[in-house]
């Protein structure tokens, strides 16, 4: 199964993983918003309908996900206090207690579908259409602290706490360097083979480099050509005969 | 039709938050227990049976709605109905919201697991929460609340209309089924490290 | 009362402008010559003997209205002075136009990190800020300026008089120094949000 065609139905998107990929890259989809758990439930699903799980693909699955789910964790909870080492019988204890809190709400939350379903209210939001005109304002001189607008903008002033990414244990690596790498090859070069160019890599840098290459794809700068299943990718210049030429 | 029953008639129809009956006592300068018979009046007049527009407690007062045989077409004449086609994101973020008042961003990711920027800014836009100032805490998170428009919407009277949160509590056999799923996926981990 | 007449009722209670009938008839689906019959039973049922909603032919359409008699009742809830205070949203956004002014409303969102329709919409009607034309940037947003009322209101004499910030220096006379530092911050704030 190739990650990039696994379909996803969120909440927050709907279509293949890789186009969501490029959505989070192009920054047009939040992270933050993406329950990444359904993700993999939607991967687990499809490969149990397949009845196979082939390991290149799942670990390409997992290095993408784990990179994923960490960008995830600092952009939700920015100060690390809140991700201190747990013993596994805490992490649990913690998960369950959060999973009741959640149900609760759940529940709230379909006490609200069903009161709205069972009697719709519709009134009027806004003034009545013939009403009187409102007289104009009344002034109460002095009635209002000035020190309140300073404070006001003195708290808009004021830097939020830095996020500190001292616990992010390899380095993050950057799909830009890989998106200037590959366009300055396709520059001399009509395409380049992609297991050669990621060759040495480690896992995290090759799922950055794949990510780079979807990106490219998306902007139609390349397309993918893979003879066959499996088969080694060559990623070539659109359009590279015009360029040459020009 | 008493000229006091009138009054309060017209009151109600031209307020555009409902009223409540010291305020009609103010606005009419009648002793609050003489706005009951008129209440009473108009109450019998705009009921479901005798006309498409009801009258009806909510929001810490009175107010007019459409009946709800009429609710549809009435939908149509807004762009975009309080609570037509709310998301289950949406509905989860609303109820935080309308039991943890006044709440930030962060504190209702951390309760639905995922962050819920989309939904807070769907809820903004149809009037049913509204930014209640800033919070304390480090980088002073905006805060929300519900509106009149929320309670007017799922015919509250006042905060206290909601019911309580224990109502919504998992039964002991939820608990089980549960702990169990997450033993489960616990056990499934540990099988395959 | 038929369907067809308890409709065109809750639509004319509920809209903000009076409709025609050729609007009540695409909204109720009904051709138009079907929509007389009921408006002629609401004129007779909301006609002034009955009522003190009256329903009214105006300029444009139907539309309900306070009858004439309760004039005097409904101006004291017009002029009712607003309920409750400024809200820290509107306190918020009246900081920032009194500092910044003439600022846009795209600008104001972007520097609380929330959308502040409402608070603009609120002190507009309190007469605490006014349109003072439109920007040059994108779009040309309408952008705002505090009132008379506002600096009466809050006893200043001018714009120079505005507190101190205890975060800034306010030396310049003009705000682009502390306009672009909102910003920065706002930045930061939205890139960790």
């Amino acid at each position: 199964m190739i990650v990039a065609d696994l379909e996803l139905d969120l909440d927050v998107f709907q279509g293949p993983f890789d186009l969501l990929l490029a959505l989070i890259l192009r920054e047009e989809v939040e992270l933050a918003e993406v329950p990444i758990a359904e993700i993999i439930a939607a991967y687990v699903e499809r490969a149990y309908e397949r009845g196979e799980l082939d390991l290149e693909s799942a670990s390409e699955f997992l290095v993408l996900v784990a990179a994923l789910l960490e960008i995830k964790v600092r952009l939700l909870f920015p100060s690390d206090e809140e991700i201190e080492e747990l013993t596994p019988e805490q992490a649990e204890a913690e998960l369950f207690a959060r999973l009741i809190e959640y149900r609760r709400f759940q529940g709230a939350a379909g006490w609200l579908r069903d009161r709205a379903a069972q009697t719709p209210r519709i009134f009027r939001i806004g003034p009545a259409p013939l009403a009187p005109p409102r007289p104009a304002p009344l002034v109460l001189e002095f009635s209002e602290d000035p020190w309140r607008l300073a404070e006001a903008v003195d708290t808009l002033l004021v830097p939020p706490p830095p996020i500190d990414v001292s616990s992010v244990r390899r380095p993050l690596v950057s799909v830009d360097v890989f998106l200037e790498r590959f366009r300055s090859i396709l520059r001399d070069r009509r395409g380049f083979a992609f297991d050669e160019a990621v060759h040495g890599l480690d896992r995290l840098s090759q799922a950055a480099a794949f990510l780079a290459v979807l990106e490219l794809v998306k902007r139609g700068e390349v397309a993918g050509e893979q003879a066959e299943t499996f088969g080694p990718i060559r990623v070539v210049a659109v359009g590279g005969a015009e360029q040459a030429l020009a | 039709m008493s000229e006091l029953t009138r009054s309060v008639e017209a009151l109600l129809f031209i307020s555009t938050e409902p009223l409540s009956l010291g305020e009609l006592a103010t606005l009419t300068e009648a002793p609050p227990e003489r706005i009951e018979r008129p209440l009473d009046a108009l109450l019998d007049r705009y009921c479901e049976e005798r006309s498409g527009v009801v009258l009806e407690k909510a929001a810490g007062g009175y107010g007019f709605r459409a009946s709800p045989d009429t609710a549809d077409v009435c939908a149509r004449l807004m762009e975009r109905p309080p609570a037509r086609g709310l998301s289950q994101a949406a509905l989860e973020t609303l109820a935080i919201v309308a039991y943890l008042s006044p709440v930030s961003r962060p504190e209702i990711a951390r309760i639905r697991g995922v962050a819920s920027d989309s939904a807070v800014a769907n809820l903004l836009e149809r009037g049913l929460i509204e930014d209640a100032g800033r919070a304390d805490t480090p980088g002073n998170p905006v805060v929300y609340r519900t509106t009149t428009v929320f309670r007017r919407t799922f015919g509250l009277e006042d905060e206290e209309a909601l019911p309580a949160l224990t109502q919504f509590e998992l039964t002991e056999s939820d608990h089980q089924a549960l702990r169990a799923r997450l033993h489960l996926v616990a056990d499934q981990r540990a099988g395959q490290a």
